[in-house]
């Protein structure tokens, strides 16, 4: 442990939501020039934890003493003059504001009562070019720029606040790999500046690679502090979620037979100037993954073959019969049986305020009603069953979908897909911020599904995961297909020189990628 | 809340929170005849409460389609217009002889549902605001019921089954006006709770893309939403004129804003997905009762403009309080 | 992408409400028997004017993604004060005008502070606190009156022409964006306007003033209102409750705003969009003068053209590939 | 700029001055054809579509149409700012004469201005406007306060329990109507007790207003009511309230009422005039224009058809709408339409 006095302290902080008890007795020390990671599995009460330190949420009970002398913080505002700064795992932007108006949100520098825009613009590029984010233009409107580009702007706002304590909760989940290194390499300087730095994350090689000290929590109380390299990547899994812990990754089951007809077939998929001329087969059965850098067309593919996007070209079949798929009514429909797990669960995925209960059965509502009645048995039973299926921690089926954890809230949208037994499932980066026991599980369900005759579709900006779940990687580059791995050919270095779209033996593209380096331990966690 | 009811688990606490503007409103309604019954003792005799609820289930029937499309996030401000529509409509109709008789009620409200459809579309399909689609409505079935009178001079008298309707008594001492409304209600009750309509209409409330990519015909609905507002407006505008005797072109300017204000009363959240019948009809109630004991207390019509919006800030104030962001 | 494209984009919905005006007024004058003359102009700018402002304070409620149903009450109330405290010499008249200022003021204070502490959605606030304000105004002219001294000079010189020419009553509407919104815009409390509309969560997240954005919002368009209210009683010389106007101005305004290109869910456009809107809403009605109309078509007449108005912001519709950008 | 001269007018039958001390105008002759408009406000009402299909019947006619080179009509809403400046338009565009029927009868003095110094001819009708300067077509609103409770007045030899159903809260009209009957109560020496109501003028809601003030108070002796007088009989029967004598305006649906259920005590005065009081507005303005002498207030006949004079096909009409305004001739003036006439004209082109 760190000696000399901490920067912040907190001690037996309690905080009840309902039943729930999100953190109980919960004490942490964090010091100044050092990188503390906060591990726990889904809903194990991390984010409540900085939410409480950064003035969002009261605690019901316990103190925080900073340099020595308490605190307590009204409001986010009061924690900011404290020079405590949280990125927050919902991303705190305003979409409609530009970038610059973003990232100096909370004192901008005013010429006559009036924002100086001109200085607010310096400082703004400043901020920008410490987070690694020069390429964002500080004119642009935030909402505007694709989800990692947000982050970064996240980052550089929170940086502009010149904090003593930053806190990441989630920082990374929606980074590419470069985007993450560069992100690093930030976080290690404003370290050795004196910074201290809270990081919470699920990525283990991230948390390896940064941190100094680490705490496990698990349902709302400390496990144990240690310091970083003192536990095995197996010790701390167990930690996190109380049990033993294994592999991650369920064996693969042999390939089914090339001569398989395929469950989806599609041929010159075109969309604007997004997606130009994709062609691809997935025979039941199978796990295919999309892989290259983020924003090559991944997601609208996904969202094309759903029969959201308008305009598409090109044919696609299924079980051989071409079909024209134009809303997501039609792709869940019994012709086609098709489920799109959709990236962002807040708004594409949740009602939030709706119940769990409700949530989880919408998709199939059809299933449990006839002539529109709700046969509300049956949906309920259904219900409890996936919720045992998918282990979903939920506080009864009648609280509001929001009082779940990320993790769970994640389970919900995939489980609520489930309930159709859908023939082919497309995932849009389904473990982004979902704990590696949750994961796991995920994994294996997978695996089951596909084992029972369903096609896969899996997009993951996680390489790891693209060559642990997956039959076949189809490499995305600029819209369209460069590139498609199979079996042992889905190594990471292939991966990256694919995704880079150079040729593979070029060796040193793995360094310029920038993809952290796994090390040996967390290749077979994470 | 009702719907709920399936999972026994669900914590007591929560039920008390969705149930409170229920409750609180009810009160209120008590708390109002009871200082009514101070002025005059009639406010309790049971001629006096009849005739409240035969008043208040126009309205009832209004704001049913006030609050489906409130459920849904958006708002109807076609109310006051599409409601006279419906009332001259089906009185136009009466002119055509027996068969025109027989199908006033009907076409008077296929009206309403026609022109709500056409908002509907403006709303779900075209992505224009609710508030300015239906504000257009309203003026454009203003035009054509002007232009219509004007034009044609069509003939205003209810027919006998439209005053059936609204005056007669099938049973008892119970208007028949009562009745329409408890079927509306009950039917609107099994709607919300029961089926699939319903539980999309509190999905798209609470969140249009995620209820679009679950596959539901969101843009659909919606307009089907407001074709239903429409024809409950219309249908309410029927019973009025049934009551009237008569299709009067002014009969729809009293309905808008208390409709609204029935529904949120009642404890609906005005940015949707989340409400509950019972509580339309304690708004309703509410609204109606107020409205007919500052009438009838003769407060000079200032001061019940006052108490009235008082009244309501004040049990807003009581339950409608959003959380506090942290 | 350059510097100009980025201000473009910023300023794309109000400079769409400025063309939407323009092709209306042009129909107009070209139409009118005595053509572009000064007089037509003040005309114009005399009825635009008194809408303008209250679209106006309109927006900035909008902008906050709220919705103050009671503008057009506080513009009746502030026009009922108007005809009590307009009289006398230009002086006291002048205080008066101050004071009606303030009254309108007080009511967008009263609404916001509402908003705020009692945590209640601004629509349904302001359907309650629109009744009350009606109910002030009733009480103080329970018919249409004016004070005997009413100062018409003072009125005079602002729905007059300057110079013979240009209407005061624009320069008047010039001088208070210029004094009242642009400031505003370009405050902290202004980004946090269009912070608090386009995301509260995330506004206070970032440590904005969410409240006080809040308030001013509700509190200047009280003002805005008030000038409103001033005007209308500058036009008429006198003060009427009348609660069909207060509710069609509140319509009028909403209407008005969605011609501007503010968007209704928060966060977007601007108060000169709004001015433009409104003046383009005006020319819907003006449209009937000069053309040949029967009169029991004409409702229908504005119906109609004010849905084809609006149906024009939907245009971008057919440029959406992606479903999922129709719900933002 | 007209005139101040002595009267009387060139049509003294049709033209009766307000009061003995009215001015008589005479504008300066003018050559015809006319332009002439009509500035209308509020228009989703029949009385005021009634209005409107009277003007242009009247405008159509032969011998006045000879006069007319254009009629042009505008309905500006209930916005008196837009109605205003539609008048200003007018001025601006040259027309000859002005008919109005103002939102708000203060709210003119600004445009009065404008159009006495074009030296156009301001005629202003049904809601008149509030100065010297303009004509105005008058409504005795106050008379028919008390004429109303003469009536109760004269049924009712111990006075009683009155419900008076009121207007719409805020307009000159109401308020007029309200103090004729006061002032007519108060001078009586008899005691009344008069409950108020509020029925702005409309069946429905005059209707409720009427229900609940019956089941609350239980019973009246009389009743008065401006506009929606419909509405409180319809109430009245709904409650099996016993008919009183009742003193109300000129809706062919009340006089229905009053000629079917007068044997069983509902005895009417129905008064008021009707939308053709237009016609009176145009023909004064055309007539000024013409440079002969007007008053320059006008006091319209009242419609009065009292029990037991109710008589179908002639003062009411059983077989017609109940929302049209009966009364619709000013015989003294010329102006002879019935109101199915003017309700019809277009059906009948079609
Ligand atoms: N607003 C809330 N209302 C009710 N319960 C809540 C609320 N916020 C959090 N909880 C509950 O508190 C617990 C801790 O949640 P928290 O978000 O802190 O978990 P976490 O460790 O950050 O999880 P994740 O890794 O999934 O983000 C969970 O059980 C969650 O359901
Ligand atoms: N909304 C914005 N977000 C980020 N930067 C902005 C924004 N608006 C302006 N800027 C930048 O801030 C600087 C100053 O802008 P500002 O608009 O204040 O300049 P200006 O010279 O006053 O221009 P103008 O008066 O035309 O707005 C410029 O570099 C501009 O690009
Ligand atoms: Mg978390
Ligand atoms: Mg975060």
């Amino acid at each position: 442990m760190a000696d000399g006095q901490a920067l912040l302290r907190m001690e037996g902080i309690s905080k009840r939501y309902g039943g729930v008890h999100a953190l109980e007795d919960a004490h942490l020390d964090v010091h100044a020039g050092r990188v503390h990671a906060i591990l726990g599995e889904n809903g194990a009460g991390k984010s409540t934890l900085i939410k409480v330190m950064s003035g969002v949420v009261a605690p019901d009970q316990g103190r925080m003493y900073l340099d020595g002398r308490e605190v307590s913080f009204a409001n986010p505002a009061a924690a900011n003059r404290a020079g405590i700064v949280c990125i927050f795992q919902e991303l705190s932007l305003i979409p409609d504001l530009s970038v610059a108006d973003n990232i100096i949100a909370s004192n901008p520098p005013t010429r006559f009562g009036l924002i100086d825009r001109r200085a607010q613009r310096r400082l703004a590029e400043e901020a920008l070019v410490k987070a690694g984010g020069e390429d964002i233009h500080p004119r642009a409107r935030v909402g505007d720029l694709p989800l990692s580009r947000q982050q970064i702007v996240e980052i550089a706002k929170a940086l502009a606040r010149k904090p003593r304590l930053l806190i990441l909760d989630e920082a990374t989940s929606a980074l590419t790999a470069a985007d993450v290194t560069r992100v690093m390499a930030v976080l290690k300087r404003l370290r050795s500046d004196g910074m201290a730095l809270l990081y919470i994350s699920h990525r283990m090689h991230e948390i390896a690679e940064l941190a100094d000290e680490c705490t496990v929590f698990r349902n709302g109380r400390n496990v144990e502090s240690y310091e970083q390299g003192a536990k095995t990547d197996n010790e701390v899994v167990e930690m996190m979620i109380g049990r033993e812990y294994r592999h991650a990754f369920p064996p693969k089951p042999p390939r089914p037979a090339e001569e398989t007809p395929p469950a989806l077939a599609v041929r010159n998929l075109s969309w604007t100037d997004k997606l130009s001329d994709i062609s691809l087969e997935v025979r039941p059965g199978e796990v295919v993954g999309l892989g290259g850098l983020d924003g090559q067309g991944q997601r609208d593919l996904l969202l094309a073959l759903f029969g959201v996007l308008r305009g598409v070209t090109g044919e696609i079949a299924i079980d051989g019969r071409p079909m024209a798929i134009d809303s997501p009514r039609q792709a869940k429909s019994a012709d086609v049986g098709m489920a799109l797990i959709p990236e962002d669960r807040k708004t594409e995925g949740l009602m939030l305020p709706m119940s769990v209960l409700h949530n989880l059965s919408f998709a199939a509502l059809g299933r449990h009603a006839r002539f529109g009645i709700i046969d509300r048995q049956a949906e309920a039973t259904s219900v409890d069953e996936m919720i045992r299926l998918l282990a979903i921690r939920s506080n009864g089926t009648s609280i509001p979908v929001s009082a779940l954890s990320g993790g769970n809230q994640q389970k919900v949208v995939i489980a609520k897909w489930l309930m159709l037994s859908p023939r082919i499932i497309l995932l849009n980066d389904p473990t982004r911020g979902i704990d590696v026991g949750t994961k796991q599980e995920i994994y294996q369900l997978l695996r089951k599904l596909s084992g029972e005759g369903a096609a896969i579709i899996l997009y993951s900006t996680d390489y790891d995961e693209l060559i642990g779940c997956c039959d076949r990687v189809l490499v995305m580059y600029d819209g369209t297909i460069k590139t498609e791995l199979a079996g042992d050919e889905i190594t990471e270095h292939a991966l990256i020189s694919s995704a880079l779209n150079i040729a593979p033996q070029a060796g040193a593209a793995t360094g310029e990628a920038g993809h952290a380096p796994v090390s040996a331990a967390s290749g077979s966690v994470a | 809340m009702k719907q709920d009811t399936a999972t026994p688990q669900a914590p007591m606490l929560l039920h008390l929170r969705a149930n409170l503007p229920i409750v609180i409103s009810f009160a209120c309604i008590i708390l109002l005849l009871l200082l009514g019954s101070l002025y005059s003792e009639n406010f309790l005799s049971p001629d006096y409460l009849i005739q409240q609820l035969k008043v208040a289930s126009f309205l009832g029937v209004i704001a049913t389609g006030m609050m489906l499309i409130i459920l849904m996030g958006q708002i109807d401000l076609s109310v006051p217009w599409l409601l006279t529509t419906g009332a001259m409509m089906a009185s136009a109709a009466t002119a055509f002889g027996p068969a025109g008789e027989f199908l006033a009620v009907p076409f008077g409200v296929f009206c309403g549902f026609a022109m709500g459809m056409v908002s509907g579309v403006g709303v779900a399909y075209l992505r224009i605001p609710a508030m300015i689609v239906t504000l257009a409505m309203n003026v454009i079935a203003q035009g054509l019921m002007v232009a219509y009178t004007g034009g044609f001079s069509p003939s205003d008298t209810a027919s006998s089954g439209m005053r059936y309707l609204a005056t007669g008594n099938l049973i008892g001492g119970v208007p028949n006006a009562i009745l329409v409304w408890i079927g509306i209600g009950a039917l609107a009750v099994f709607v919300l709770n029961r089926t699939t309509f319903g539980r999309a209409v509190y999905a798209i409330g609470n969140r249009e893309s995620a209820a679009f990519l679950s596959g539901a015909a969101t843009q659909r609905l919606m307009m089907f939403g407001f074709g239903i507002s429409g024809a409950l407006a219309a249908f309410g505008g029927v019973l009025l004129a049934g009551y009237a005797g008569k299709a009067a072109q002014s009969m729809g300017d009293a309905y808008l804003l208390p409709s609204i204000a029935a529904v949120v009363l009642g404890g609906t959240s005005i940015l949707g997905g989340r409400g509950n019948y019972l509580g339309t009809v304690a708004g309703v109630i509410l609204v109606t009762l107020l409205q007919s004991i500052l009438s009838v207390m003769q407060i000079a019509e200032f001061g019940r403009q006052i108490i009235y919006g008082l009244v309501i800030v004040t049990m807003l104030l009581l339950y409608g309080r959003e959380r506090a962001l942290r | 992408m350059k510097e100009w494209r980025f201000f473009a984009a910023e300023q794309r919905a109000t400079l769409l409400a400025l063309v939407l005006f323009l092709v209306m007024f042009i129909i107009y004058v070209s139409n009118h028997p005595a053509g572009f003359t000064p007089n037509v102009v003040q005309t114009a700018s005399n009825k635009g004017v008194i809408l303008a402002f209250v679209a106006m304070a309109q927006t900035l409620v909008v902008l906050t993604a709220g919705i103050d149903l009671s503008v057009g009450m506080i513009f009746i109330l502030c026009n009922c004060v108007g005809s009590y405290v307009l009289g006398g010499t230009m002086a006291s008249a002048l205080g008066g005008a101050g004071l009606v200022l303030l009254t309108g003021l007080g009511c967008g204070m009263v609404n916001g502070l509402i908003v705020i502490f009692g945590r209640l959605q601004p629509i349904v606030t302001t359907i309650a606190t629109g009744a009350i304000f009606f109910g002030l105004a009733l009480w103080l002219r329970p018919f249409p009156g004016t004070v005997p001294d009413f100062n018409g000079d003072l009125a005079d010189l602002f729905t007059g022409k300057l110079f013979g020419v240009v209407p005061a009553s624009l320069v008047f509407l010039l001088a208070v964006v210029l004094v009242v919104w642009v400031p505003l815009s370009r405050s902290v409390i202004g980004r946090a306007i269009y912070a608090v509309g386009s995301s509260d969560m995330a506004a206070y997240m970032s440590g904005m003033p969410v409240k006080l954005a809040r308030f001013t919002a509700f509190a200047v368009g009280g003002l805005l209102a008030g000038f409103g209210g001033l005007f209308l009683t500058f036009f008429t010389y006198s003060g009427e409750a009348s609660l069909a106007n207060g509710d069609n101005y509140t319509l009028f305004s909403i209407a008005a705003v969605v011609l501007g290109g503010v968007s209704l869910y928060g966060g977007r456009g601007s108060a000169i969009g709004a001015i433009f809107g409104a003046l383009a809403f005006r020319t819907i009605g003006d449209l009937l003068f000069v053309f040949d109309f029967d009169p029991l078509w004409q409702p229908l007449f504005q119906g109609l053209v004010l849905a084809l108005a609006v149906t024009f912001g939907a245009a971008r519709l057919f440029r959406i590939r992606n479903r999922l950008e129709m719900f933002s | 700029q007209p005139e101040v001269v002595a009267g009387p007018s060139n049509d003294a039958e049709c033209y009766v001055p307000w009061s003995a001390d009215t001015k008589f105008f005479q504008f300066e002759k003018k050559d015809g054809p006319y332009r002439v408009a009509l500035a209308n406000g509020y228009i989703a009402n029949t009385w005021r579509i009634q209005m409107i299909q009277t003007a242009k019947a009247y405008a159509a006619q032969p011998e006045v149409a000879a006069d007319l080179k254009e009629f042009k009509v505008v309905s500006t809403g209930e916005d008196v700012a837009a109605q205003i400046s539609a008048i200003n338009n007018f001025i601006d565009s040259g027309y000859d004469a002005i008919v109005v029927n103002a939102q708000n009868p203060q709210a003119f003095a600004p445009v009065i201005k404008r159009a006495k110094e074009a030296g156009i001819v301001l005629v202003a009708f049904d809601n008149i406007l509030d100065t010297q300067d303009a004509i105005n077509v008058n409504v005795d609103q106050k008379g028919l306060g008390e004429l109303w409770a003469h009536w109760l007045d004269k049924h009712l030899p111990d006075g009683g329990k009155v419900l008076e159903v009121r207007g719409v809260a805020g307009t000159s009209v109401d308020t007029d109507r309200h103090n004729g009957i006061h002032e007519v109560f108060d001078a009586s020496g008899k005691k009344w007790d008069v409950v108020e109501v509020v029925g702005k003028w409309d069946d429905g809601t005059a209707q409720k207003a009427t229900a609940d003030a019956i089941a609350v108070h239980g019973h009246f002796d009389g009743i008065t009511a401006q506009g929606g007088d419909t509405g409180v009989v319809q109430a009245m029967i709904d409650a099996k309230h016993p008919f009183v004598p009742f003193g109300g305006e000129t809706e062919n649906g009340f006089r229905k009422f009053c000629a079917a259920h007068a044997a069983e005590g509902l005895l009417c005065s129905s008064a008021g005039t009707g939308p053709a009081q237009v016609a009176v507005a145009i023909k004064t303005a055309i007539d000024a224009l013409k440079g002969n002498v007007v008053p320059q207030s006008v006091k319209l006949p009242l419609a009065i058809v009292e029990d037991p004079d109710f008589k179908d096909g002639e003062n009411f009409y059983s077989a017609e709408s109940d929302n049209f305004f009966v009364g619709n001739s000013f015989p003294t003036c010329g102006i002879n339409f019935t109101a199915q006439e003017i309700m019809s004209q277009d059906k009948a082109d079609k």
